[in-house]
């Protein structure tokens, strides 16, 4: 593991979030490790059911309780371990020093209420606000975020603007309190390809204008690419890879992580098959006992079925959970 | 764990784990661009895994939604105690009177010769107040059983319960049905007759026509009771189904089956028909104790059933009458009704949960 | 907004014709009369009650008197309680029904939204089964018969309160039949509230409130309570149909002079402006409330406009 | 619009609009979607035409009216000489055979009570392509075709995973052996590593049974990889078709210029350097599209006429077609054009006098 430096804002240790169901434990995420370095974005890439959102609302503790449940591992920000706090102490971090949003802004803000009052409670609570104190910040937020017609559009409600617009409104209630990391759930994913380059970019903006750090969860490689520092790719509730995003994209150590990059068609590339990653995601409440990706992997030894592999190291800030990770690492070195 | 609109048990497919069985041979690889190494039908190893506990070329039957329904349902504690006292309690209800003549002799309406003696007695006590078996439940004031009379009323209960239900069924589905269907105006039309109806006060009118139409013969009174229950309570019925019928409408299996020329009376019955059925069904189970529970209210009031017949209902009625004095008369008859009132209401409940995701997205 | 009321008043009014007309109807078309009761009267006599009543004129002309009457709002004078104005007997046994129909609504709404938040709240917790429990036995106990068991328990055994008798609002008397009549709804309420709060609290924006940090408290005060009690909103039109049953029923174990005592006797004894008065009042009523309560679910949903 | 004898499908000014539903309670004026409003295409006999458009541009509404599955307001539909949208239903029901479509919700599109051997035979009964056991092989034989097992014919939906579920759409669609199939976003519901399993599937049928698709997506990236031409809607209306070469490495239309830029590509380097054109607004309501150009209210080029005139689609290079009254075969470099110059309108109004 990388020795942390004292610039971490963010260190994730041996996270382990399970839930109850019906057919057993699931272990959504199951000793996840990272950090999130002060200013930088660190991108967190996974499928569906890859344990990426469940590891976010953990950060927050917001995971359900029952069914689910944070079941070991620390949570330092400024070295302070959330899962140690009192919940008083935990509602004084939300909002304020992490913020959050979320994948559809349809149904993340309250149907039923203002979005003055929506953005203005959270000024109110944290910075002490009056009420018109918090009203003329709510203006200003909107301004930044780009909604036209800031002051006016204060008193309307969600369903009187459109997916994107709602999306802008999520960003300025999330960055009300300048918080120091922004979490950033899917953001993009129920939106447009147009709407998805104008959220992208104004998270972008915000971020170099704040100086907060964000974690960006995502499914979708390209948008990791041109937004984020590091990457982690999770599969299965676990870390299968960790590296600064570019040396992710060019030298993958990772045979998971190399099929998801080649299973994107490249424009430019022939057209032709494409390569695919066989098989189903893996039924997270009955795992297999060893690799969980080796039922699916091309490269899959005796050893992958039967021992779980190591996270091993590559480079100072490079990290892979494969058995077989230095080959991998080397065979995309030569191809690169 | 990405979709969070549902909660996270959903989210969690209950598809067998895709795992490929040790010694899989590995599949013949097809060479394409940059050398990649590419699968033909890789998922040749999740359907092997799948079927491994199966003989070779066996096929293997799934578990439809109906039986996975019946699964959960049978894991709901309080609706499997709700079925069997249903059960009990009807199975008594049907045989229970004849086995009580046969052997104790007390029809549900005989008065014994010793009427005098044995009026109003309580439960477990002979004429000389010692302990007996012959009447568990007690007598009423003529000296009737009242176990056997409970058990008599618990038919009739039962009988308008169903039938009533019954004919809401068939009213509502088809009412239901074909407006969702037809959709458009006559949809419009149609369910705007339904809000008109279902801002009425119906009771009232039920109230009016059961107390002016009044039949001397108690025949005659429970087919009017058939006819005036059954006609208000197929509303909600309609409703749902008509709901049902529009969303699946526009589901895509059904596009996909009229993609496919598939005939529109074969789509309504193969694929919307089995598709309302839950709904149905469960607000069904749950008409009978809502229908059950305006009877007896009807009889309290004097326009249920008609004497000598006797419902839950008229029976707890009599019972109000000498509360003061002879408490059982109202407390058996009132809370075996109770009891099975609360037993189909669980039954109910537990058949929705069952059903529910109706959609079932893994 | 103010076309939407009036257009629905404008439709309310032929909803009131319709019942009226249902109601005359069935009256007429029933056999029998309402004197037929009394045995052996002499032709003359007949000739004289039924001129009296103006039953001897073609059905036309009755009906269309019957409906000035409606139209005037003055139903006539009944047949049964000779002298009084059907107005009189609806304005004197109206506050009857209403205060106890109403307390009684009143009460469920508040215990019934407390039990099933909380039920919500804790679900699967053992007050969660209990309310639960409660709320079903609520559902199933038929209030004829809970009514004479709380007279039971409370006056004839533990002497607490009087079994019976109007004897104003602010007696005790009211506290039975209020008990009896809310019971249901209470039982109502708290299930839909529970279904209601836990549709909501599951919902993405009620985790947007946690991010925020807002207590626990504020999240579920001022985000999920509304959306909950949604269900709740709209059962009161529903509710308001049951209430005249559910206080038909009181009004007849603990004897209050209400609105549905009169109207049984009216309907047992064929008592025909009586039957009419009281049905036309009941629908105005009722629709009238229903347009409230839809008026009241825009006000709440900022989603529906009219 | 050129060389009709290779078009499978030619799609002349077809038009689709959805009375919306009036308040409750009657009364209240009628507003009007207009999902699709006149658009023209041709498909040619086994290509893939990629079909591209933000959400509620009318791309799924026109796949879905081509096989009638909604009822077109207006226009034709050619397939082999017959006009499907006049066609009667009985007529359209044996046209069926050949028009096929896959959905893109692998939950929604099979009927969950129905076990997959059903859902796959059915479209042979419905034809009586076979019967009895000959139908049951043809069910398997058919599951392999799409990598399924054949042992999976009495298991029902909810027992498959997304992937597979999309499978047997797909084996459903085959089984009448059609000519022409309509897939209707097949890939987006899909996790990215099932995704390109489906991409490949659909391929290799369309190589062995020599299939036509027209792809419906909003994915560009995965439209530029299957197809062979790719058709960009905006509000109704087709405004670009193309090669799929040429129309990604040239797009000539502002909002097709905008559109590719918007796709992040998963290559940090190219991210880095590359300019976004972010358009401003959302995209307006269909109720009430723009006047003129449709995309003149969030063009960065739109001068005053584009809010009047409304662009045909023409050839401003060989085989790539555009609706823009600012370009011209001469200039089809929007940014090299010359401040408020417009020459399609000189076009456009030599063509409307003549």
């Amino acid at each position: 593991m990388r020795t942390s430096a004292n610039g971490n804002l963010l260190e994730v240790k041996d996270l382990r979030t399970y839930f109850e169901t019906e057919d057993g434990v699931v272990k959504a995420v199951d000793g996840v490790s990272f950090e999130v370095r002060q200013g930088e974005t660190l991108g967190i890439v996974g499928e569906s059911g890859s344990g990426k959102s469940v590891a976010n609302l953990s950060l927050m503790r917001l995971i359900p309780e029952p069914p689910g449940k944070i079941v070991s591992g620390s949570i330092a920000f400024r070295g302070r371990d959330i899962l140690k706090l009192s919940p008083r102490e935990v509602r004084a971090i939300r909002g304020q020093q992490i913020a959050m949003i979320f994948q559809d802004p349809m149904t993340s803000l309250n149907p039923f209420m203002r979005i003055s009052r929506q953005l203005m409670e959270v000024t109110q609570l944290h910075l002490g606000h009056s009420k018109q104190q918090a009203r003329e910040h709510a203006i200003r937020m909107l301004e930044v975020v780009g909604i036209p017609d800031a002051e006016a559009r204060l008193e309307s409600y969600p369903h009187e603007f459109s997916g994107g617009m709602r999306q802008r409104v999520m960003i300025a209630m999330a960055l009300s309190c300048q918080p120091e990391l922004l979490i950033a759930d899917e953001p993009t994913t129920a939106l447009d390809v147009t709407i998805q380059a104008q959220i992208l970019e104004l998270i972008k903006r915000l971020k170099g204008e704040t100086g907060a750090s964000v974690i960006l969860v995502t499914h979708d490689l390209g948008v990791v690419a041109g937004m984020t520092d590091h990457i982690i790719v999770m599969y299965a509730g676990k870390v299968f890879e960790q590296a600064p995003t570019s040396e992710l994209f060019e030298q993958p150590g990772n045979p998971y992580t190399r099929g998801l990059l080649r299973s994107v068609p490249d424009p430019a590339a022939e057209q032709g098959k494409l390569y695919q990653i066989p098989g189903q995601p893996p039924d997270l409440a009955r795992l297999p006992s060893g690799c969980p990706f080796a039922p699916r992997c091309e490269r899959v030894q005796e050893i992958c079925r039967r021992e779980f592999p190591p996270f091993v190291q590559l480079t100072s800030e490079h990290y892979s959970l494969c058995h077989f990770a230095d080959e991998v690492y080397a065979e995309s070195q030569r191809a690169a | 764990m990405d979709d969070e609109r549902s909660t996270p048990q959903h989210e969690i497919e209950p598809v067998k784990p895709a795992l490929t069985p040790l010694g899989t041979p590995p599949e013949s690889p097809i060479r394409s661009r940059e050398g990649d190494i590419i699968h033909t039908a890789p998922e040749f190893a999740i359907a092997e895994a799948d079927v491994r506990s199966a003989e070779a070329g066996e096929f293997v039957a799934g578990t439809s939604l109906w039986k996975d329904a019946w699964r959960r349902l049978l894991k709901n504690r309080l609706a499997v105690f709700g079925m069997i006292v249903v059960f009990v309690v009807a199975a008594l209800s049907i045989i229970g009177p004849s086995i009580i003549k046969k052997t104790t002799g007390y029809a549900p309406d005989y008065i014994p010769p010793d009427a005098a003696l044995i009026k109003s007695f309580p439960p477990f006590r002979a004429p000389d107040g010692a302990f007996s078996w012959k009447h568990p439940m007690g007598t009423d004031i003529q000296g009737r059983d009242l176990f056997a009379r409970v058990l008599q009323g618990g038919q009739i209960s039962l009988l308008v319960g169903v039938i009533a239900t019954v004919v809401s069924l068939i009213i509502g589905v088809g009412y239901g049905a074909v407006s969702g269907y037809l959709g458009g105006r006559f949809d419009n039309l149609m369910m705007r007759i339904v809000d008109v109806l279902y801002s009425l006060p119906y009771i009232i009118l039920v109230i009016v026509l059961l107390a002016v139409f009044r039949r001397n013969t108690p025949l005659g009174q429970l087919v009017l009771l058939f006819v005036a229950l059954g006609s208000v309570s197929w509303l909600t019925m309609a409703r749902i189904v008509r709901g049902q019928v529009l969303s699946l409408k526009n589901q895509e299996f059904v596009l996909a089956a009229r993609a496919t020329g598939v005939s529109t009376l074969r789509i309504i019955f193969r694929h919307i028909v089995p598709n309302t059925l839950g709904p149905v069904i469960v607000y069904a189970t749950l008409t009978i104790p809502s229908v059950m529970l305006t009877e007896a209210f009807l009889s309290f009031l004097g326009f249920g059933v008609q004497p000598p017949m006797s419902s839950w209902g008229t029976l707890a009625t009599d019972g109000i009458q000498n509360i003061a004095v002879f408490p059982w008369q109202l407390i058996f008859p009132g809370v075996t009704m109770a009891i099975m009132l609360f037993s189909l209401n669980f039954v109910g409940d537990g058949l929705r949960d069952a059903l529910d995701p109706q959609m079932r997205k893994g | 907004m103010l076309r939407f009321i009036i257009r629905r008043l404008l439709i309310t009014v032929p909803m009131i014709l319709v019942v009226i007309t249902l109601t005359w109807g069935l009256i007429r078309l029933a056999p029998g009369n309402f004197y037929s009761g009394e045995k052996n009267i002499p032709k003359e006599i007949e000739a004289n009650i039924r001129a009296k009543y103006g039953l001897d004129k073609p059905w036309y002309v009755q009906y269309g008197r019957m409906l000035g009457h409606v139209v005037r709002l003055d139903f006539g004078i009944s047949l049964k309680y000779e002298g009084q104005s059907v107005n009189k007997i609806i304005m004197s046994s109206l506050p009857v029904s209403a205060s106890v129909g109403i307390t009684a609504y009143l009460l469920a709404l508040v215990l019934g939204i407390v039990i099933g938040s909380v039920a919500a709240l804790r679900q699967n917790s053992i007050w969660d089964y209990a309310s639960m429990a409660l709320a079903m036995l609520g559902i199933s106990i038929p209030n004829f018969v809970l009514g004479p068991m709380l007279v039971l328990l409370f006056s004839l055994s533990l002497y607490w309160l009087p079994p019976s008798r109007w004897q104003g609002f602010a007696s005790r008397n009211i506290i039975l039949p209020v008990l009896t009549l809310s019971a249901i709804y209470i039982a109502y309420i708290a299930r839909l509230t529970r279904a209601g709060m836990l549709e909501v609290l599951r919902s993405d924006y009620i985790r947007t409130a946690r991010a925020k940090g807002l207590r626990e408290s504020q999240v579920v005060i001022r985000h999920a309570l509304r959306g909950g009690i949604m269900p709740v909103v709209s059962f009161t039109g529903p509710a308001l149909a049951f209430l005249l049953t559910g206080t038909v029923v009181v009004e007849r174990i603990f004897a209050l002079p209400g609105l549905g005592n009169y109207f049984i006797q009216a309907a047992l004894n064929r008592d025909e402006p009586l039957i009419i008065g009281i049905v036309a009042f009941i629908a105005m009523t009722l629709l009238l409330m229903n347009l409230l309560v839809d008026i009241t679910y825009g006000f709440l949903d900022p989603r529906i406009r009219y | 619009m050129e060389n009709e004898a290779n078009n499978l499908i030619s799609i002349r000014d077809l038009k689709v609009h959805f009375p919306l539903a009036r308040s409750a309670w009657f009364g209240g004026s009628q507003s009007i979607v207009k999902a699709v409003d006149g658009a023209s295409l041709d498909i040619r006999a086994g290509e893939t035409l990629g079909l591209v458009g933000e959400s509620g541009c009318g791309k799924s509404t026109l796949g879905r009216a081509i096989l009638r599955l909604i009822e077109p307001t207006s226009g034709q539909v050619l397939f082999r000489g017959h006009d499907l949208a006049s066609l009667s239903n009985r007529a359209m029901r044996e046209h069926r055979r050949h028009l096929q479509i896959i959905f893109q919700d692998p939950y929604a599109s099979l009927n969950p009570r129905m076990t997959v051997g059903q859902i796959v035979g059915e479209p042979i009964e419905t034809f009586r392509l076979a019967g009895g056991e000959a139908k049951k092989k043809r069910v398997q034989e058919l599951l392999e075709m799409v990598g399924l097992s054949a042992r999976f014919l009495k298991r029902y939906p909810h027992e498959f995973s997304g992937g597979q579920r999309q499978r047997i759409g797909i084996a459903r669609a085959l089984a009448v052996d059609p000519d022409f199939i309509v897939a209707d976003e097949p890939i987006s519901a899909l996790d990215v590593s099932i995704q390109a399993q489906i991409m490949n599937l659909l391929d290799r049928l369309r190589r062995e049974k020599n299939l036509t698709y027209l792809f419906i997506s909003h994915d560009l990236r995965a439209v530029q990889h299957v197809s062979d031409r790719v058709a960009v809607m905006y509000l109704g209306k087709i405004v670009e078709l193309a090669e799929a070469k040429s129309i990604y490495a040239q797009p000539l239309m502002p909002y097709t210029k905008a559109l590719i830029s918007a796709v992040p590509v998963p290559d940090p380097k190219v991210e880095a350097r590359r300019r976004r054109i972010v358009l401003e607004g959302d995209v307006p309501s269909p109720i009430n599209p723009p006047r003129g150009c449709r995309f003149h209210t969030r063009c960065p080029y739109a001068i005053e006429s584009c809010s009047d005139v409304e662009p045909a689609l023409v050839q401003i290079k060989p085989n790539h077609f555009a609706a823009c009254i600012r370009i011209s075969p001469e200039q089809p470099d929007i940014e090299r054009v010359a401040p408020g110059d417009a020459p399609g309108l000189r076009a456009f109004s030599v063509a409307s006098i003549a």
